[in-house]
C-alpha cells in the first residue's frame, strides 16, 4: 500500500470526529440539562448517620486537614435492661465538616469504628460564600438519603463489600 | 548497539556544529541580546514555571528556569502527618497519574514492615498504576498538539482520558486522587464489572493512540518540528538523572518495572521496554505514545490473570512502623518516583525525601536550551513533560 | 449594484449603499465564518458540540460574544504607543474593507469594477502586515513585538508566492480584471466542450495550490499562525488588546478569510457566475438579471468551501517553526509558482 | 532498540559487598561506616571532606553513571512534635537525643545522596556527616551536573554549603526567606496557627461518674 503522507492522514482523522460526531453524537454531557451518575464508590460528600455516632474523636484526629469540629457531653441513658444502671453515653453536639478544607481522602470514613460516616456520589452542593462549606450535623444528616449500597465485587474477591 | 551509538553520534556531532554555525553568524551580526520572560503564567508551561531566557534574534543565549511557584513543602508536612494520612498528601505531587504516587511510598513502608500484599492486592496496583499511567501519559500526548499549534488532538486526549478516569472513579472512589492503596494491600476490591469495562476502554484507548499518530505524530511538520530538536546524549541523561521515557528515549535501556524485582505484577506478564536511539523531542514522544500502547497490553494481560483471594494482609489496625530507612522507586509515568523513608518507629515517617521525577527532567533545561530558537523553548519543555506538582513537591 | 441602482439613486445613496454592501459583505462572511467552522466545525471535530445555551443550537452566541467583548474595559498598556496602538487594529480592519471592494458577487453586483482588480486586491492586502507591524512594535510587550516581526516576516514572505500563483491565471484569462476573469472562466470551454466552462482550477491546480497556502500564511492560520503562537508568544501583537480593539482584530481575522476566499473563487472557481454554455449565455452582456440575486449565493456557497479547508487544515495541523515557514516560501513555493508561470506562458502561446 | 530480556537477577549480597570493598579501596579511612542490606540496599557513610572524592570514584571507576537525589537529613526530633498540642498546656516533655539512623553518624545534619550504575541497576546511599559549625562540603557539579538543582534545594532547606556551586540561590523560597525550613527546629506554622481539633475531648458528666462508657450499636 502506497504510505498516504501524514498531512492528508491528519486531516483524515479530523474529519473522521467530524463525521462521527454528527452522526453519533458528542462525547460531552450538557452538564446542567443531563448528568452523569457518578460510580457507587465516588467520593462526593461525607454523610453522617448520627444515632451511630459515639463522638468518639477519632475521625477528627484521623483528619490531615483538620477540617472535622466535634464536641460532645456525656450524659446518663436508660438502662439497656430492665433493673441495669443507667447507662453513661456520650451525646453529640456538635459535628462540623468544613468542606473548604477537606480533601477527600475519605481517612475519616474508613477510621470510624461505629459505622457513622459513609460516603455519598452527591457532588452539587457548592456555595457562593465559602463559611457556608461548612456542614453541620444536620445537613451531614441529609446526606445519608443519597447513599448507596456497597457495589458488588469483582470475581475473585475474598470478602463482601463494606461500604 | 554500536551502529546505533555512532549513528547517535553523527546526529549529535551535526546538530551541535549546526548550532555553533548559526552562534558564529550571531556574533558576527553582534545584535544586541533581550531578556524574555516566559511565564509564571504561561499557556507552555502547564502549571506556573517560569523561564527566564536571554534573547539572541530569537535564539536562546541563555535560560533557566525559575521554579518554586507551587512549593507545597511535602516532605515537612510527612513529618507531621500519619502515614494513611501521607497517602492522601503525595496523591498531589503528580496529580495527573496519582495512584502511581501512592506506590512507592506504600512499598517502603511495607519494606520497613517486613510484609507484602496479598498476590490479588499486587494485580489490582499495578492495574490501578498502569491506568494511571494512562491516564497521565495520553494527556501529554495531546498536550503536545496544544505546545505546537494543533489544537485538536487535546480534546482527543480529554475525551479518552475520562474513560480511563471513570474506570478509576469507579474502584477507587476519587478521579484524580484515589487514595486506595493502604500499606499491606488495598483499601478495597474491585467493583464487579470493572474488567470488562476496562478492556472495551483499552480498546479505546489503543484506537486513541492511533488516531494520535495518524494526526501529530506522522505529521510532516510535527516531525520538522521536533526531529532533532533538543538532542539529550546518553551520558548526559544520566548525570541529570532524567528518568523515564526522557531516559528511554536517548537510548538507555532502562525500566524500574523490569529492572527491579518489586511486589508488584509485571515480571509475572509479557511485555516489552521501548527505546530510541535518538534522544531528541520526537524520539521523547514516540516513546511515550508507544508505552500508553504497551501500557494498555500490560493491563488487557493483568485483567486475564488477576489471581483470586483477599485484598489486604494481616496489619494492625494501627500502623506504627519499625525504626529504619528504605528508599523504593518505580517507573511513573513521568520518570522515576522514589520515596526515601527514615522511619523511628512511630505513626508517621520520621523524613521523607520524595525524589520526584520531573524535577530531575527539568533541571537538564539550562544545558539543553542553549542555542535553540523560542519555538523550540516549547517544544523541548513539551517533550521533557513535567509536572509541576511534581517539580516543586 | 452600481448599475443595477445608478439609473434612480443619487450619488450619495448609492455610496452609502457601497458601505453598507461592504459592511454586510466584510462582516456576514466573518460571522458565518466563525459561527459555523469556529464553533460548530472545530468542536465537532474534537467530538464535543460547541455553543449549545445562547439561542437554539448556540446560534446567538455570536452575538453574547460581541456583546461580552464590547462590555470589557479598553485596555492600553502604560508605555504604549497610545495613538498607534488604538489605531492598529482599524488599519488591519481596513485593508478587508479594501479587499472586499473589488470583488464581484454577480453580473452587475459589485461594488467597484476597474481594470487592474489583482493588482489591487495584492496591494492592499499587505496593508494588514502595516497594522500588525506597529499594533506589535506600540503594544511594548516582547511577545508582541515577536509577534509583530514574525508576522511582517512571513506575510512578506507569502506575498510573493501569492502574486506569483495569480500571474497564472492573469496569463490565462488574458485580463487582471476580476469581473472578466469570471466571464473568461464561466464562458471557457475545455478542448471545445463547453459543459463546466473552464475553471481555472483544472488548468492551474498548482497555482491554486499555492495561492490557497499563501492565504493561510497570510491570514496566520495554523500551521503558519507563528505570529500568534498562543503556546510561545501568548497570542503575540494581539497580546495587549483587550475588549473592543481585540474585537476589531478577530472580526478582521475571520473577516479577511472570509474575503480571501471570495477571491480565491473568483480566481479559481468562476466566482459567482455558473456556465454561461447551461443558459445559452455568450457573454456578460447575455446573462441574466436573476444572476444578480444567485451570484452573490453561489459566492457564499464557494466562499464556505474554502473557508472549509482553510479552518480543517487548521484545526488538524501543528504549526512550524518560522525559519522553517521562510524555508518552505522561498525554496518551495517560489520557484514552484516561477515554474507554473512559466509553463502557463508557454502553453498560452502554443495553444 | 527495545529489548525482551527477562527480569534481571538481582545479585545478591556479594555484588553489594564488593561495592563497599571497592570503595574502601579508593577512599581508604574516609569510608567511616558502611551497611549492606542483602538483596536489598547499601549505605555508605563517608568523611565530609571525602565527599566530592567519593562521588568521582563512584562514577568514574565504580560505574555508577546515574545520579538519583542528593539531599540531607535532620536528625533532631523535632521539638514541636506533630503540632497536636494543646496551645493553653505547657508543652510535653519530648525525647531530644539524636539517633543517626544507617550507616551511623556523628552530627544533627547528614547529607544523603544516591547514585545508580545504569548497566545493572544497582544504587548506593551515600551519608555524611556535616558539622553544625560549618556545614559544607564540595559540590557534586563537577561530577554529577545534575547535582546543581539538589544542592541548590538542600542548601536552602538545611542550610548546607556546597563549595564550588554557582549558584546557590534559593529554589523556592523568597530571597529573603530567613531559616531553613526542611530543619526539625523550624516550626511548621499551618499547625501552629490553629489548634488540633482533635484535642477536645467529650465533656465527662457533671459531677462525674465512673461508669465506663457506653458502648456504642
Amino acid at each position: 500500500m502506497p504510505k498516504l503522507p501524514g498531512l492528508v492522514k491528519g486531516l483524515g482523522v479530523t474529519l473522521n470526529t467530524l463525521v462521527r460526531t454528527t452522526t453519533k453524537g458528542s462525547n460531552t454531557v450538557q452538564y446542567p440539562h443531563e448528568k452523569e451518575t457518578p460510580p457507587i464508590r465516588a467520593r462526593g460528600v461525607i454523610a453522617l448517620r448520627e444515632d451511630n455516632c459515639t463522638s468518639c474523636m477519632l475521625c477528627a484526629r484521623s483528619c490531615p486537614d483538620w477540617c472535622i469540629y466535634i464536641e460532645g457531653h456525656k450524659e446518663l441513658a436508660p438502662p439497656r435492661r430492665a433493673g441495669g444502671k443507667p447507662r453513661q453515653v456520650n451525646k453529640l453536639d456538635r459535628f462540623d465538616i468544613d468542606y473548604a478544607l477537606c480533601m477527600y481522602c475519605g481517612i475519616c470514613v474508613e477510621v470510624c469504628p461505629f459505622d457513622a460516616l459513609f460516603w455519598s456520589p452527591e457532588y452539587e452542593y457548592s456555595e457562593p460564600h465559602i463559611a457556608d462549606l461548612l456542614h453541620d450535623k444536620a445537613k451531614l444528616g441529609e446526606w445519608m438519603e443519597t447513599v448507596p449500597e456497597a457495589p458488588a465485587l469483582e470475581a475473585g474477591a475474598e470478602k463482601k463489600g463494606k461500604k | 548497539m554500536t551502529s546505533t551509538e555512532s549513528l547517535l553520534d553523527r546526529r549529535q556531532m551535526a546538530y551541535i556544529a549546526a548550532q555553533a554555525s548559526d552562534a558564529r553568524v550571531n556574533v558576527e551580526l553582534e545584535t544586541e541580546g533581550m531578556t524574555l520572560n516566559i511565564g509564571p503564567q504561561h499557556p507552555a508551561t502547564h502549571g506556573t514555571l517560569r523561564i527566564i531566557a536571554r534573547l539572541d534574534g530569537e535564539q536562546v543565549v541563555w535560560a533557566e528556569p525559575s521554579c518554586g511557584y507551587m512549593h507545597r513543602g511535602y516532605e515537612k508536612l510527612t513529618e507531621v502527618r500519619t502515614y494513611p494520612q501521607v497517602t492522601a498528601l503525595i496523591n498531589r505531587i503528580d496529580w495527573l497519574g496519582s495512584f502511581a504516587n501512592e506506590v512507592p511510598f506504600i512499598l517502603a513502608a511495607e519494606k520497613l514492615m517486613g510484609i507484602e500484599a496479598p498476590p490479588r492486592a499486587q494485580w489490582i496496583r499495578t492495574i490501578l498504576f498502569e491506568l494511571s499511567r494512562i491516564a497521565n501519559v495520553s494527556l501529554f500526548l495531546g498536550d503536545l498538539g496544544v505546545q505546537l499549534g494543533a489544537v485538536t488532538p487535546v480534546f482527543m486526549a480529554f475525551r479518552d482520558r475520562e474513560y480511563v478516569l471513570n474506570l478509576i472513579e469507579g474502584a477507587t472512589g476519587g478521579r484524580f486522587h484515589p487514595n486506595f492503596d493502604r500499606i499491606g494491600g488495598l483499601k478495597d476490591d474491585l467493583p464487579a464489572g470493572f474488567i470488562d469495562e476496562t478492556r472495551v476502554v483499552m480498546k479505546k484507548l489503543r484506537n486513541f493512540c492511533d488516531e494520535i499518530e495518524n494526526l501529530l505524530f506522522g505529521n510532516e511538520i510535527f516531525q520538522s518540528r521536533t526531529r532533532g530538536i533538543g538532542v539529550i546524549p546518553k551520558d548526559i541523561a544520566l548525570q541529570y538523572g532524567l528518568s523515564g521515557a526522557n531516559l528511554r528515549a536517548s537510548g538507555v535501556d532502562w525500566d524500574l518495572r523490569r529492572d527491579q524485582r518489586l511486589p508488584m505484577a509485571w515480571d509475572k506478564i509479557d511485555w516489552k521496554v521501548w527505546t530510541h536511539p535518538d534522544g531528541d523531542s520526537f524520539a521523547r514522544c514516540w516513546i511515550r505514545l508507544q508505552e500508553v500502547r504497551e501500557s494498555t497490553r500490560i493491563v488487557d494481560q493483568l485483567l486475564d490473570g488477576i489471581p483470586s483471594g483477599p485484598v489486604m494482609a494481616k496489619v494492625p489496625r494501627i500502623i506504627k512502623v519499625p525504626e529504619g530507612e528504605a528508599w523504593v522507586s518505580t517507573e511513573n509515568p513521568l520518570g522515576e518516583m522514589g520515596y526515601y523513608v527514615v522511619s523511628k518507629g512511630e505513626l508517621g515517617p520520621f523524613r521523607t525525601k520524595i525524589r520526584s521525577a520531573s524535577f530531575n527532567n527539568i533541571s537538564i533545561v539550562p544545558w539543553v536550551l542553549k542555542g535553540v530558537y523560542v519555538p523550540d523553548i516549547i517544544t523541548i519543555l513539551a517533550s521533557l513533560y513535567f509536572i509541576l506538582g511534581d517539580i516543586d513537591r | 449594484m452600481n448599475a443595477l441602482l445608478a439609473a434612480d439613486l443619487p450619488y450619495w445613496a448609492q455610496s452609502l449603499l457601497r458601505v453598507l454592501g461592504g459592511v454586510v459583505a466584510v462582516l456576514l462572511p466573518a460571522g458565518t465564518i466563525v459561527y459555523v467552522f469556529l464553533f460548530k466545525m472545530m468542536s465537532f471535530m474534537q467530538s464535543r458540540l460547541g455553543p449549545m445555551e445562547a439561542g437554539p443550537y448556540g446560534s446567538l452566541q455570536l452575538f453574547a460574544e460581541v456583546g461580552k467583548w464590547l462590555q470589557k474595559e479598553d485596555i492600553t498598556p502604560e508605555r504604549a504607543d497610545r495613538f498607534i496602538f488604538k489605531i492598529a487594529p482599524l488599519v488591519v480592519l481596513t485593508s478587508t474593507f479594501l479587499l472586499v471592494a473589488v470583488v464581484p458577487f454577480g453580473p452587475d453586483a459589485w461594488f467597484t469594477n476597474f481594470e487592474a482588480g489583482v493588482f489591487y486586491m495584492l496591494a492592499v492586502s499587505s496593508v494588514s502586515v502595516l497594522g500588525i507591524l506597529i499594533a506589535g512594535w506600540s503594544s511594548a510587550n516582547k511577545y508582541s513585538l515577536l509577534g509583530g516581526l514574525r508576522a511582517a516576516g512571513q506575510l512578506i514572505a507569502y506575498e510573493l508566492p501569492m502574486v506569483l500563483a495569480v500571474v497564472g491565471v492573469i496569463i490565462q484569462a488574458g485580463t487582471m480584471n476580476l469581473q472578466e476573469i469570471v466571464v473568461s472562466q464561466n464562458a471557457g470551454e475545455i478542448f471545445g466542450w463547453n459543459g463546466l466552462g473552464n475553471p481555472f482550477l483544472l488548468t492551474q491546480i498548482i497555482g491554486f495550490v499555492i495561492f490557497m497556502i499563501a492565504v493561510q500564511a497570510e491570514l496566520t492560520q495554523t500551521p503558519f499562525d507563528m505570529p500568534i503562537a498562543e503556546s510561545e508568544l501568548v497570542s503575540g501583537y494581539m497580546t495587549e488588546y483587550s475588549g473592543f480593539r481585540f474585537l476589531t482584530f478577530f472580526i478582521a481575522e475571520f473577516a479577511t478569510a472570509g474575503v480571501f476566499s471570495l477571491i480565491a473563487s473568483v480566481l479559481f472557481l468562476g466566482g459567482w457566475g455558473i456556465p454561461f454554455s447551461w443558459f445559452g449565455w455568450s457573454g456578460i452582456d447575455d446573462v441574466d438579471n436573476w444572476m444578480n440575486v444567485v451570484g452573490p449565493l453561489i459566492m457564499v456557497t464557494k466562499m464556505l468551501l474554502l473557508s472549509f479547508v482553510i479552518m480543517w487544515v487548521r484545526f488538524s495541523y501543528p504549526r512550524f517553526r518560522e525559519d522553517q515557514l521562510q524555508r518552505f516560501a522561498w525554496k518551495v513555493l517560489v520557484p514552484v509558482s516561477l515554474v507554473n508561470i512559466m509553463v502557463t506562458a508557454i502553453l498560452k502561446v502554443a495553444f | 532498540m527495545s529489548s525482551d530480556a527477562p527480569v534481571a537477577e538481582i545479585p545478591g549480597d556479594t555484588r553489594r559487598d564488593r561495592i563497599v570493598d571497592d570503595l574502601r579501596v579508593h577512599l581508604g579511612a574516609s569510608l567511616l561506616d558502611s551497611l549492606v542490606k542483602p538483596g536489598d540496599d547499601v549505605w555508605v557513610r563517608v568523611e565530609a571532606s571525602a565527599w566530592r572524592r567519593a562521588g568521582e570514584v563512584l562514577r568514574h571507576d565504580m560505574g555508577f553513571d546515574y545520579f538519583c537525589f542528593l539531599s540531607a537529613i535532620d536528625w533532631l526530633p523535632s521539638p514541636y512534635g506533630k503540632g497536636e498540642d494543646d496551645p493553653t498546656e505547657p508543652p510535653p516533655e519530648r525525647d531530644d537525643t539524636i539517633r543517626q539512623g544507617y550507616a551511623g553518624g556523628q552530627t544533627r545534619l547528614q547529607l544523603l545522596a544516591r547514585v545508580v550504575s545504569s548497566t545493572d541497576h544497582i544504587g548506593v546511599n551515600v551519608k555524611c556527616d556535616v558539622s553544625d559549625a560549618d556545614p559544607s562540603v564540595e559540590s557534586w557539579i563537577p561530577v554529577y551536573a545534575g547535582a546543581n538543582w539538589h544542592e541548590r534545594e538542600t542548601h536552602e532547606m538545611f542550610g548546607i554549603g556546597f563549595a564550588g556551586h554557582p549558584d546557590l540561590r534559593n529554589m523556592y523560597l523568597p530571597t529573603e526567606f530567613e531559616g531553613h525550613p526542611l530543619r526539625k527546629d523550624f516550626p511548621l506554622l499551618a499547625r501552629m496557627v490553629k489548634p488540633w481539633p482533635g484535642i477536645v475531648d467529650v465533656e465527662p458528666l457533671p459531677g462525674g461518674g465512673d461508669d465506663e462508657e457506653g458502648e456504642g450499636e
